[in-house]
């Protein structure tokens, strides 16, 4: 317990968390004398602002995004990838066991080549 | 010598077995070959000078294994879809 | 998923000719020990370790002698690996209650049904009163084979797990033959008791020991009238109150499997009963 | 020779279960499957143990001192464990399997993957 | 009395696990309190035995049975004949989560599970899930290991198929039991040709007698490819998503955990059965640990574009738990990569050693930060009667406890400081970089998009209006709930800001576990 400073240092690598709190206390006690001086508050709960509009819609609207939609963007893009995947889980115990199979042979492969 | 031609006419039955016991689409008759396997095998664990073994292997690989088998395919159903 | 389907069945073959190679370059196990000269000096009472190199030939040369038991199979499964033994217990533990667990629901769930003939399958409900006598006729007797495996599991081939086994086998008979499943409730409370007491008697045995090392031996050498009677080395006809905390061990295990898988049997049994006329046409 | 023949038994076994688990469809056709593995196991083990010509390491069953030579008890004692345990194994799945029947009707592989509504 | 520690630790849970039937009949309350007794002595054991164990460096040993249990083998014999228990430093500290995240999932179900006869069997399944981790943990010896690994298995999918009444439950106890089966058949034949070849179960003896032919190198495939499996790397992970969702949310926690010991058997023996970097025929650590790595990377990356689409809440955090194994798995494979390096061991000092410290302590911090997340998973489930994201919302307003827990977990497994992911992920990064840049900005990205479906799963059932008839249940949070999610929250923050303190004690002993060479 001797060489025990609170501090993260390991060959090459520092990190100090203490310091990094106060740091973000300090900022964050800025942030708020800051806000209570030069901040209006614009939450009225008599508009639309209150009605949800990510998850748990009660009526269907038109800009409603639901949270499985929320990566759209990015599952779009990455399509090709996605349907592979989603074909490789589809729940069957067969495909699961054989891939552990495939992976023994292959290391079994890599034991008769002399590679491991 | 003797104990050799045992052995290779008691491996065949059982690798037989266990091939029937795969084949067969009606679930009882699977079972029944798997406990024929059974059997035989504690023949062989006999053989092998593991009397120990063998009387487990034939009281809980041939009786009491079937009896839940046959339970389940009671509870379930008996054939292969 | 058509490449992983063939490359699983190549990878398999695979497989098995690695293991083939495997096998044929096995070295006998257990071949070097020069097993013949073992027993020249079977009475010198200190530990024999001249030219011991495997675990094997050690527990052939002196477990006779440290636990007293003349099947050194059984030494070897409830002394010097004692601690396997108490796991294997352990699993069978836990599968009873699992399967109590798991058909908690579906045991409460139906009234049972009572009748004598299914009408779509036309099995019989009650077998005849041959099957049943015989049944009952059998019933004790392997009972007694059961316990005399149990007892006699350090001197002739047996002990708790065959043992309890076989009387476990008895419960089946009973229950395909002549259908007892009344009083399943009180049934189940006195099974899952005994079989507490069996573990818990097998567990407080190593307990007892812990002055020494858990699941220590401590009885094999206490006193020659109680289980602590010393056998001569070598072939001899053994005697039953040899081998120290073996045979009470033995006893342990054999009243937790029996009663383990009767719990099972029971349970399993029972929902199919309840089940009965809810079956399929096969 | 005839010893080397078990360990080729042990390979076919564990072949024929492995393949069987990797194709069947049918729940309790695997259990078997699992069943059928699990024997070529203990068939290895005990075909590690055996020596030929020698006779079972049970003092009370064995002839004189002279030419004594014993099978290895070790693995014997393990297969008892697991011969045990293997019981177990296929006792909780053939439970299960018995559940998975009651609440969806089917022990198909294919019918019953479990993350229809998820993709 | 502390000689018999190691016994002890696995045969007080047992005592009580076998006893709870007939405890279960005098009374509940005593019932629960004996459990609460139990794992709390379980807790203060493996304490007890840290300044002993991991600070002084000492290896307990405890031979079963025989007459002197510290004394490891008879003087004139040069191998173990009896079963023998080894605690070093990587054993006390897989012990210590497993007990810990027991201790809070037990709190947890408490309040979670209903109170009925079941609720017995529950607590002896949990309590042997417990034994099972630790005795594997524990154990030196191969065949005993198999048999803790089957009881851990069997506890496992029994409690995955707690819910019975549901649909898809038992069918996941029943897949999760299958792949445990097929695992711990496939390690029995590797544990069968390792007793062919040196006629002994030791690991330590067959370590020292390891001759690293085509048999052992067969073996060892036949050992580690299964824990990988059972561990839940890529690309045999598809199990883990299946049953966790399926899982109560306590069992959930502990599934996390059981892959864990797994994970362990995994370093373990890669390291202590097979590792010998300075001897002249050895397997070559380059490949072992490029085919570790690669397996890692390939689990981050998938699992977290996996959990990015997914809205059913559980299942989301399943496919997180694959993708931080892979963390673990990187950083210990690039040790591995770098410990027989032709360097005579330097770059494994610069680098590689800190790289295995940054996944082993990572273990420990996914136990914690899963381990909270999949509780209050619970709780969202039990309030919206649903695992669907889709219909949830505002959730923040009711359960303004749970909400903390989920961002305190949420930042840490997405590894923003202060808090414990980070501590463990940025020895990962550097130490990696230093070995291969590309791997390091990979894991870099990863923990981006971990954090951005942390932020859908945030913004979907916490943030949002107050919506009361959209919950299914009103009542207050349970105690019993609070102090489990407490427990681990207060721990994610601890080993946030003061990480040097658990690396010193625990992780470094630990590593030099693992490394007995350099």
């Amino acid at each position: 317990m001797n060489n025990v400073h609170f501090s993260l240092d390991i060959t090459g690598i520092f990190w100090n968390p203490i310091a990094l709190v106060i740091i973000f206390a300090a900022i964050m006690i800025l942030i708020f004398i800051w806000g209570r001086i030069s901040f209006n508050r614009d939450y009225n709960e008599k508009t639309a602002q209150v009605k949800p509009f990510n998850s748990g819609n009660v009526e269907e609207i038109d800009y409603n995004v639901q949270s499985s939609n929320l990566y759209w963007g990015f599952r779009r893009a990455l399509s090709g990838f996605y349907t592979r995947m989603i074909e490789y889980h589809d729940g069957d115990l067969n495909n699961y066991l054989k891939w552990m199979v495939i992976i023994v042979a292959l290391c079994l492969l890599l034991v008769s080549g002399g590679f491991l | 010598m003797i104990t050799s031609a045992i052995f290779i006419i008691l491996s065949v039955v059982v690798l037989v077995t266990a091939l029937l016991s795969l084949y067969f689409r009606d679930l009882l008759a699977a079972v029944v070959s798997y406990s024929v396997m059974s059997l035989v095998l504690t023949v062989i664990f006999f053989q092998l000078d593991a009397p120990d073994v063998a009387i487990a292997e034939a009281a809980i690989g041939a009786a009491l294994t079937i009896c839940i088998f046959v339970i389940a395919i009671r509870l379930t159903r008996r054939r292969e879809e | 998923m058509k490449v992983g389907s063939i490359g699983s069945f190549l990878s398999l073959f695979l497989i098995v000719g690695f293991l083939f190679v495997g096998i044929s370059r096995l070295h006998p196990v257990g071949e070097p020990l020069g097993n013949r000269d073992v027993f020249k000096d079977r009475n010198s009472l200190v530990t024999d370790t001249s030219n011991v190199d495997t675990m094997d030939d050690y527990f052939l040369r002196n477990g006779q002698r440290e636990t007293g038991s003349n099947n050194i199979v059984a030494s070897v499964v409830f002394d010097y690996r004692a601690f396997d033994t108490l796991g294997e217990a352990t699993v069978l533990f836990l599968v009873v209650s699992s399967i109590s667990m798991l058909l908690y629901t579906a045991l409460k769930q139906k009234k049972m049904v009572l009748e004598l003939k299914d009408p779509e399958t036309g099995f019989p409900k009650n077998m005849t009163r041959i099957v049943s006598n015989g049944a009952y006729l059998m019933y004790p007797m392997i009972l007694a084979f059961g316990v005399y495996l149990v007892a006699h599991g350090h001197i002739s081939p047996g002990g708790g797990f065959q043992g309890g086994a076989v009387m476990a086998s008895g419960t089946a008979l009973l229950l395909v033959s002549s259908y007892i499943t009344n009083h399943i409730k009180n049934t189940y409370k006195i099974f899952s008791f005994y079989e507490s007491l069996g573990l818990t008697i097998f567990i407080g045995l190593g307990f007892a020991g812990i002055g020494v090392s858990f699941l220590f031996n401590f009885l094999a050498d206490f006193s020659p009238l109680f289980l602590g009677r010393i056998i001569n080395l070598g072939p001899n006809p053994g005697f039953l109150n040899s081998a120290g905390i073996l045979p009470i061990l033995s006893l342990a295990i054999g009243i937790e499997v029996f009663f383990g898988l009767s719990i099972i049997l029971v349970s399993l049994f029972h929902l199919s009963r309840k089940e009965e006329n809810t079956l399929q046409k096969y | 020779m005839g010893n080397y023949f078990l360990y080729v038994t042990v390979v076919l076994l564990i072949f024929i279960g492995v393949t069987a688990l990797l194709y069947k469809k049918n729940l309790i056709k695997i259990v078997i499957a699992l069943n059928i593995v699990e024997s070529g196991l203990n068939l290895f083990f005990l075909t590690l143990a055996y020596r030929p010509g020698g006779t079972a390491p049970i003092f009370t069953l064995a002839p004189g001192l002279e030419e004594l030579k014993m099978v290895l008890p070790t693995p014997q004692a393990l297969i008892l464990t697991n011969i045990v345990i293997g019981f177990a194994t296929s006792a909780l799945m053939l439970t299960l399997a018995i559940m998975t029947y009651r609440n969806n009707k089917t022990l198909d592989i294919q019918k019953l993957r479990g993350v229809e509504d998820h993709d | 009395m502390i000689k018999h520690i190691p016994i002890l630790l696995i045969a007080i849970p047992l005592l009580a696990a076998f006893m709870l039937p007939i405890i279960g009949r005098i009374g509940i309350k005593v019932r629960d309190l004996v459990v609460l007794m139990v794992l709390l002595t379980v807790n203060f054991l493996l304490f007890y035995i840290i300044p002993e164990v991991a600070l002084n460096g000492k290896v307990m040993y405890y031979v079963v049975g025989a007459v002197d249990p510290s004394a490891l083998h008879p003087e004139s014999l040069g191998f173990p004949i009896r079963i023998v228990l080894k605690i070093d430093g990587f054993s006390l500290f897989m012990g210590i989560i497993s007990a810990v995240v027991a201790l809070s999932a037990f709190l947890y179900s408490q309040s979670y599970i209903k109170n009925d006869e079941r609720k017995s069997y529950y607590q002896i399944l949990l309590m042997l899930m417990l034994v099972g981790m630790l005795g594997l943990e524990l154990t030196n010896d191969l065949f005993n290991f198999f048999v803790f690994m089957e009881v851990l298995s069997i506890s496992c999918a029994a409690l995955v198929a707690y819910n019975t009444e549901e649909r898809h439950p038992p069918y996941a106890g029943y897949k999760y039991m299958l792949i445990s089966a097929i695992a711990t058949s496939f390690l029995l034949l590797g544990i069968g040709f390792c007793y062919a070849q040196y006629g002994s179960f030791n690991m330590d003896y067959i370590h020292s007698k390891m001759q690293h032919n085509l048999i052992d190198k067969m073996a060892m495939i036949f050992m580690i490819i299964p824990l990988a499996m059972k561990a839940g790397a890529i690309p045999m992970h598809m199990w883990v998503p299946d049953t966790y969702s399926e899982a109560p949310a306590p069992v959930t926690a502990m599934l996390v955990t059981a892959s864990q010991a797994s994970l362990y058997a995994l370093f373990r023996f890669s390291f202590s059965l097979y590792g010998n970097p300075v001897s002249s025929v050895s397997i070559n650590y380059n490949t072992l640990g490029w085919i570790i790595i690669t397996l890692g990377v390939l689990s981050m990356f998938i699992g977290v574009t996996m959990a990015l689409v997914q809205h059913d809440v559980k299942r989301l955090m399943a496919f997180h738990a694959v993708s931080q194994t892979g963390y673990m798995l990187l950083g210990v494979g690039v040790g591995i990569a770098v410990y027989a390096a032709a360097d005579g061991g330097s770059s494994f000092n610069a680098y590689g050693k800190v790289a295995m410290t940054g996944g082993i302590f990572h273990i420990m911090n996914h136990a914690f930060y899963k381990g909270l997340l999949f509780l209050t998973s619970g709780v969202i489930v039990r309030r919206f009667g649903t695992r669907n994201l889709d219909k949830m919302i505002g959730l923040a307003h009711r359960d303004t406890f749970t909400a903390v827990a989920f961002i305190i977990g949420a930042m840490a497994i997405a590894g923003i400081p202060p808090f414990n992911g980070f501590a463990s992920k940025i020895l990962i990064y550097e130490s990696v970089y230093k070995f291969s840049p590309l791997l390091s900005v990979i894991a870099m990205f990863v923990s981006v998009l971990t954090l951005a479906s942390f932020v859908k799963v945030f913004y979907s059932a916490f943030l949002g209006p107050r919506r009361d008839d959209l919950i299914v249940d009103k009542s207050p949070l349970p105690f019993g709930m609070k102090a489990g999610m407490g427990i681990l929250c207060v721990l994610v923050v601890l080993l946030g800001l003061f990480p040097d303190v658990v690396i010193e004690t625990l992780v470094k002993p630990a590593v030099s576990a693992l490394v007995t060479i350099r």
